[in-house]
């Protein structure tokens, strides 16, 4: 029932000077509706880089107004004026874990522009950083929903797992992440069969320690008391408000890049779209614990039937070491419009490259990720939720505003 | 494949709590501890790490690749007896796009990768101090690696020092040359030959005074043997006719 | 005219001193001493003896330095790290709470324009009385600060007191979080409130007194915790929501709300409310103690003569927290509005059956 | 060990070249604006643009390369006049496109394209104040663009473009007033890269102006925005300005006497004597324009249209033209009468 409070309420001085993204009269009229506007973020434990305006009554979220663009760094600008081959290292900013499948994407870009055939090899080695990418981030949204709900032990487990992945990035390409080693026409430099060994008994490793992992935090039943039915979208919803990747999946929508359109060697391994019907803050979450099984079983894969060959093609040239600046120093696309979709570990991440033909930096790169494609459909889902279960539907999205402001 | 149900029966809920305190139980009696104790314990990091950027002086052909590779505009070409590059580490994001550049491993890389400065005018290391790893003051007492096999997965620490190795692939590359391939469109604008680093470009049968006037008439320039195939001229002339090429 | 006044205050100390053989021969040879005589005598002195130094003040602060390490060791352990180090390395960093609290004493204590300077000042310090009043009732054998027969209650309505403050403080500080947190730490109230209450009355029941005496005395066969399970069970819980612990750590929810109440506080002042749930659950662990097992129970050493009953009652204080500390890294966060069905559906209905235990069994010893 | 040799030119005066250039050709008013100089040189220190080209402080940055000397057109000017020789003579009417007349030139140069000869073609497009601005035309399909097409009485920097266009690709076409048609051969005299030019359409021309003062002119004088104006034209001595609304504004050109550039004052060359094609509307009525063909390529394209049809074709009227030249000669002496010189200095 509405109780009518007689004493007039003023807004606060502060939402005005606080540059707000909502019209004066909307926080006028939150307080005539003895409403309550609750700012969290952009520096706040329990959000990320990104200002929520939540207007609750009572305990129930009514609303919530996303300011997203505080880490915003026109990525997309400054691709303008650089080489091709000096994007490379930038495009893998926005999501720092997931860093080699933003590398793949506009790597692969480049490769429809220049039609270059690469070799099985290096499909097969881009594949394997890949999933080890998606397992690093999905374990970091696990990570990051843990503590949102604060399970301390539950952040501290990934973490420390993803120590394991870093470990193996750091022996396969020579950086913990954001190793650009993905370049048009294969992989920088060619990974020897005892990193391999090495990399494949890690993911045995993985799997046991996930096993603690899941008695600890991923069936705890407090995790599923706050989870479960909370911050649910249907799947006519999740696809109206245009959700991606494994949230999409966790409504019940059989989508999924590598299968719709397969880039790498994804066609070669065996594996199955994880898919749950719930759509709520658990299904979100056990899709991503699944999937990362199933990427586990991609890497075992591709290292088992890991073909001989070259690891750059000979198109580009023989041998990087030394050859680099000369293969892509002055690289210069034919004029026209390129464009690559790849399932990123949050999701669809589109890269399109628009160049003049004439010049070696391109006219236009457009990055949409998959965290600004999905953010609609958080707020949605979060809308008749308790206060509280804001975090929880946060960490379940693992919603990550580098990605998505760019 | 679709994620399964978990079951709501009270009994299962209490096994779960069950799982729970027993798994927290046992890892406070034998913790599955990872932390390694970092100024004590140094980590076994592969030799291919990206790290501290090594010039070998005497390589060097200051072909200015690594500065124009860079996509961090970190690196500067200094001038001491020729140009030779040093790095901004301010700037740095070891993407090692220079290394992977350098056309007679000239660069390399170590597997340094913890420095510390004591300025911001310390990060911009000078060539002298890229010519040799930084002094290293080590606290190190033990290495620690992680030990994996398909069971289990756990630091081992061995007492003898990690050695910060230098890893120095020198490139399978024939060595070029400047070649002019349409010599009846020549400016004689004499670019190249200002911007050789090896005055390898000289011209014949007209001097230059000093005002960089040009005095007497048809004149030749000529690429010599000193030429190492740097490339600078090819990048720089205005009518793009210089090219490299092989010598056999 | 001093030496009279003098002699007398130590006739009256040493009338009711403690007397512990151990050191009987060091307290003879300074009692000898003029002016140092008096202050052993006061030491010594029981009532004295109780509130200041154990169970007492100086008990409590070294409890709150250890508890703040253990719990983060602890935590540190099952998670796969090391936990505090760094400070006092050869004792594992075992001060690490001092360097906190020095850390916060230097700090500077902002009060922010909005807040209601005088009270966000006070009450964290108005805290403290609800939290100290408890010690002069919790007996320990002979050391007794007030000896009365309804100390237990005393101690109940006194702990009921402390969320009173913490709203209060939420109120001062007006903030958006810190009013969230006020009107969780509320509900909370009313959730745990009602429960313990209906737990420590089936006991008083069983045991036929609010005596602590009488509770301890009862208990010399059986410790209560086997003659009332479910009121055991009940108080333990109660005991996590009261002193906001996980998985009831709902009115400071870090993540959610930035620490409710305490969400502008700052420097000496944080460091006064942040170590209020551990006194907390101090006192709650002392009553617990002595209502569930078995209070200064134990092998009693010649040697130690009075000092037996403090030293019980605190180790098994020490160790009842020290095996709570775990729950904080095993479980997440529940829901304000899960905890509320929780406690008002199966915990109220625990604490009436605990009730109903508690009267047969006081009916039948 | 390799060798190549280049010409050092002869110079005038005892200074580097470009200031043989500024005292021979820029400082005598001989200076046509063609900005072959500044295509040409190394260190891009050469200004061109809406004024008068310059090089500052060419003293020091000069690199005395005579590159500029070697492709100046007006350096040893020796004026061409009359038609020319030619191999045919048309008046045409292109059926696809729409330009100042009969837009022969685009009709050309998509054929050109179409067949192609060429690569990409240097033209002048403009703004909405008619500030002239280079593109470069890849399709025929870039040429429907009203803007591309129609003449424009502005300088435009089409040689630098030029330069850039044959560094990238092999054969390229080129449009441009006389003086630079000249300036284009003798580049490819001096320079064998610019060979690559496969063809050069030259327009009639009598003369051209600085664009900031024609607006300020036009705007001083007879108040016509050229925002607001849709063509420009000269037609039988008279300067014609049309506008959206459809209006029309006309005066002797004679006006624009005060305005006329130096350079163009001594030049003589109305029909591009040296270019592959010359194209203008003077020698055939309205809606149509002249084309003379005077090399083998210009006319394989040309047959080309006539096969194709896409252009009507009619007799020229070769007399107008011949009187053009000639008026050309007569207003434009070389060298210049001393009274004007006079006049000028005083």
């Amino acid at each position: 029932m509405e109780i009518k409070i007689d004493v007039p309420v003023e807004p606060p001085k502060e939402l005005e000077t606080l540059f707000l993204p909502i019209p004066k009269d909307y926080v006028e009229d939150v307080y005539k509706k003895d409403d309550f506007l609750i700012l969290v973020g952009p520096q706040h434990p329990g959000s990320g880089h990104m200002r929520l305006i939540v207007r609750v009554k009572g305990d129930i979220i009514q609303e919530v107004i996303p300011d997203p663009g505080y880490v915003h760094r026109s990525m997309e600008k400054l691709a303008e004026n650089r080489l091709y081959i000096q994007n490379i290292p930038l495009v893998e900013r926005p999501a720092i874990m997931d860093s080699a499948n933003f590398n793949l994407g506009y790597v692969r870009a480049i490769e429809t522009a220049l039609d270059i055939e690469v070799p099985e090899r290096a499909k097969f080695i881009r594949t394997i950083l890949a999933e080890l990418c998606r397992i690093g981030t999905h374990l970091y949204d696990a990570a990051i929903l843990a503590v949102f709900l604060g399970h301390t032990t539950g952040f501290m487990y990934p973490f420390g797992i993803r120590e394991l992945i870093c470990e193996a990035l750091a022996r396969m390409t020579g950086a913990r992440f954001t190793s650009s080693f993905i370049i048009p026409g294969g992989v920088r430099r060619d990974v020897d069969e005892r990193t391999l060994r090495w990399v494949y008994d890690a993911t045995f490793a993985i799997e046991r320690r996930l096993k603690s992992f899941e008695r600890i935090f991923i069936k705890n039943p407090t995790v599923i008391a706050r989870l479960r039915e909370v911050g649910v979208l249907s799947k006519d919803e999740a696809i109206l408000y245009g959700v991606v990747g494994p949230f999409l999946r966790a409504s019940g929508v059989e989508y999924d890049t590598r299968i719709v359109e397969p880039y790498e060697a994804y066609e070669e391994v065996t594996w199955d779209i994880v898919t749950a019907d719930e759509g709520d803050g658990y299904a979100r979450f056990l899709v991503r614990v699944n999937e990362v099984s199933q990427s586990l079983g991609i890497i075992r894969q591709c290292i088992t039937s890991m073909p001989e060959g070259r690891y750059v093609s000979e198109q580009i040239c023989d041998d990087v070491k030394g050859n680099f600046f000369d293969a892509y120093g002055n690289l210069v696309l034919p004029a026209g419009e390129y464009t690559t979709l790849t399932e990123a570990a949050r999701g669809t991440l589109l890269f399109t490259i628009v160049s003049d033909g004439e010049s070696n930096v391109p006219y236009r790169v457009r990055i949409v990720t998959p965290g600004w494609l999905y953010l609609r459909g958080f707020m949605e889902s979060l809308k008749g939720e308790r206060l509280a279960d804001l975090q929880a539907i946060y960490g379940s999205f693992g919603y990550f505003p580098p990605e998505a402001d760019r | 494949m679709k994620v399964e149900k978990i079951s709501r029966s009270p009994i299962a809920e209490l096994k779960r709590h069950v799982d729970v305190i027993q798994e927290a139980f046992k890892q406070a009696l034998i913790p599955d501890r990872i932390t390694i104790e970092y100024p004590r314990e140094r980590r076994k990091y592969p030799d291919n790490l990206r790290g501290f950027i090594v010039l070998d002086k005497s390589k060097c052909i200051s072909c200015f690749r690594c500065a124009q590779i860079c996509p961090a505009n970190a690196i500067q070409m200094g001038f001491y007896d020729n140009f030779y590059p040093s790095v901004d580490y301010t700037k740095c994001i070891f993407c090692h796009f220079c290394v992977e550049s350098c056309p007679t491993g000239a660069l390399s890389g170590s597997n340094l990768h913890d420095m510390a400065f004591k300025s911001l005018e310390d990060m911009k290391v000078k060539t002298t101090q890229m010519m040799r790893l930084p002094t290293i003051i080590r606290e190190d007492k033990q290495t620690v690696e992680y030990f994996v096999t398909k069971r289990e997965w756990r630091l081992v620490r061995r007492k003898e020092l990690e050695d910060l190795s230098v890893l120095r692939i020198i490139p399978k590359i024939k060595p070029k040359r400047a070649f002019c391939e349409e010599p009846e469109s020549c400016l004689g604008c004499r670019q190249c030959m200002e911007v050789c680093p090896h005055d390898a470009i000289v011209m014949e049968r007209c001097e230059v005074t000093l005002e960089g006037e040009v005095v007497g008439k048809g004149c030749i320039l000529k690429v010599t043997e000193k030429c190492v195939g740097c490339g600078l001229c090819v990048r720089q002339c205005p009518m793009k006719i210089l090219t490299l090429k092989e010598v056999e | 005219m001093i030496n009279e006044i003098i002699a007398t205050l130590i006739e009256i100390f040493s009338s009711n001193s403690m007397q512990i053989p151990l050191i009987q021969p060091l307290v003879d040879y300074l009692m000898e001493i003029p002016l140092l005589n008096i202050l052993v005598a006061l030491i010594l002195w029981r009532p004295f003896f109780a509130v200041v130094i154990m169970p007492g003040l100086i008990v409590l602060m070294l409890y709150l330095l250890y508890i703040v390490w253990f719990e983060r060791k602890l935590t540190a352990r099952i998670q796969w790290r090391v936990g505090p180090l760094e400070v006092a390395r050869p004792i594992r960093g075992a001060i690490q709470a001092l360097a906190d609290g020095l850390r916060y004493f230097f700090q500077e204590a902002i009060v922010h324009r909005d807040a209601h300077r005088p009270y966000f000042v006070q009450l964290p310090i108005l805290a403290f009385i609800p939290i100290l009043l408890p010690i002069a009732f919790i007996p320990a054998g002979n050391a007794v600060g007030i000896k009365t027969p309804y100390a237990i209650q005393l101690i109940v309505a006194f702990l009921a007191l402390i969320p009173i403050t913490i709203i209060a403080i939420g109120w001062a500080s007006n903030n958006r979080f810190a009013f969230v947190g006020s009107v969780r730490e509320a509900l909370m109230y009313v959730a745990y409130e009602i429960p313990f209450i209906i737990a420590v009355i089936s006991m008083i029941y069983l045991y036929g007194s609010g005596d602590p005496y009488v509770a301890v005395e009862k208990q010399s066969l059986l410790p209560g915790a086997i003659l009332n399970p479910i009121a055991f069970l009940v108080f333990l819980i109660t005991m996590l929501m009261a002193t906001s612990r996980l998985p009831f750590e709902i009115p400071e929810a870090d993540q959610e709300i930035a620490f409710g109440p305490f969400v502008e506080y700052s420097g000496m002042l944080f460091g006064l409310v942040m170590v209020l749930a551990y006194e907390k659950l101090y006192i709650m662990a002392l009553l617990f103690v002595i209502l569930f097992l078995g209070g200064w129970n134990g092998i009693y050493c010649d040697l130690l003569g009075d000092l037996n009953a403090p030293l019980w009652l605190f180790i098994k204080t020490i160790v009842v927290i020290s095996i709570l500390a775990i729950v904080r890294s095993m479980y997440a966060r529940y829901r304000i509005d899960q905890t509320l069905r929780y406690s008002f559906s199966w915990l109220i209905a625990f604490s009436i059956v605990a009730l109903v235990v508690g009267v047969v069994a006081g009916w039948i010893v | 060990m390799q060798e190549w040799q280049f010409v050092v030119p002869e110079k005038k005066h005892k200074k580097k070249f470009f200031g043989n250039l500024k005292t021979e050709v820029i400082d005598a008013k001989l200076c046509c604006h063609c900005a072959a100089c500044a295509a040409i040189c190394p260190v891009y220190g050469i200004t061109a643009g809406d004024k008068p080209i310059d090089f500052p402080n060419w003293v020091k940055d000069c690199v005395d390369c005579g590159a500029c000397i070697k492709v100046c057109p007006r350096w040893e000017y020796k004026p061409l006049n009359g038609i020319g020789n030619y191999v045919e003579a048309i008046s045409a009417k292109s059926r696809r496109f729409r330009g100042q007349d009969g837009a022969m030139v685009s009709e050309i140069t998509a054929t050109a394209l179409e067949m192609g000869l060429v690569e990409k073609a240097i033209f002048v497009s403009r703004d909405e104040d008619w500030r002239t601005k280079v593109i470069t035309i890849r399709e025929p399909s870039q040429l429907y663009d009203r803007k591309v097409t129609g003449t424009k009485y502005c300088y435009a920097d089409s040689i630098p473009a030029l330069k850039e266009a044959i560094l990238s690709s092999k054969a390229v076409a080129f449009v441009g007033t006389p003086c630079m048609v000249s300036a284009v051969r003798k580049m490819q005299k001096s320079f064998k890269k610019f060979e690559r030019v496969k063809l050069v359409i030259g327009l009639f021309c009598t003369e051209n102006f600085y664009h900031h003062q024609l607006s300020e002119f036009l705007l001083k004088h007879k108040g016509v925005d050229l925002m607001k104006a849709t063509k420009t034209d000269i037609k039988k001595g008279k300067f014609i300005v049309r506008f959206i609304d459809g209006s029309r504004i006309s005066f002797p050109v004679k006006e624009l006497e005060e305005i006329i550039p130096s350079g163009c004052k001594v030049c003589q060359d109305f029909s591009a004597i040296e270019s592959d094609v010359s194209v203008g509307s003077v020698g055939s009525e309205s809606g149509f324009s002249t084309v003379l063909v005077r090399t083998e390529i210009a006319k394989a394209i040309v047959d080309k249209i006539k096969e194709k049809g896409t252009a009507e074709i009619k007799e020229p009227d070769l007399g107008a033209v011949q009187k053009l030249c000639d008026y050309k000669i007569k207003i434009h002496p070389y060298p210049p009468k001393k009274k004007e010189e006079k006049g000028e200095k005083g």
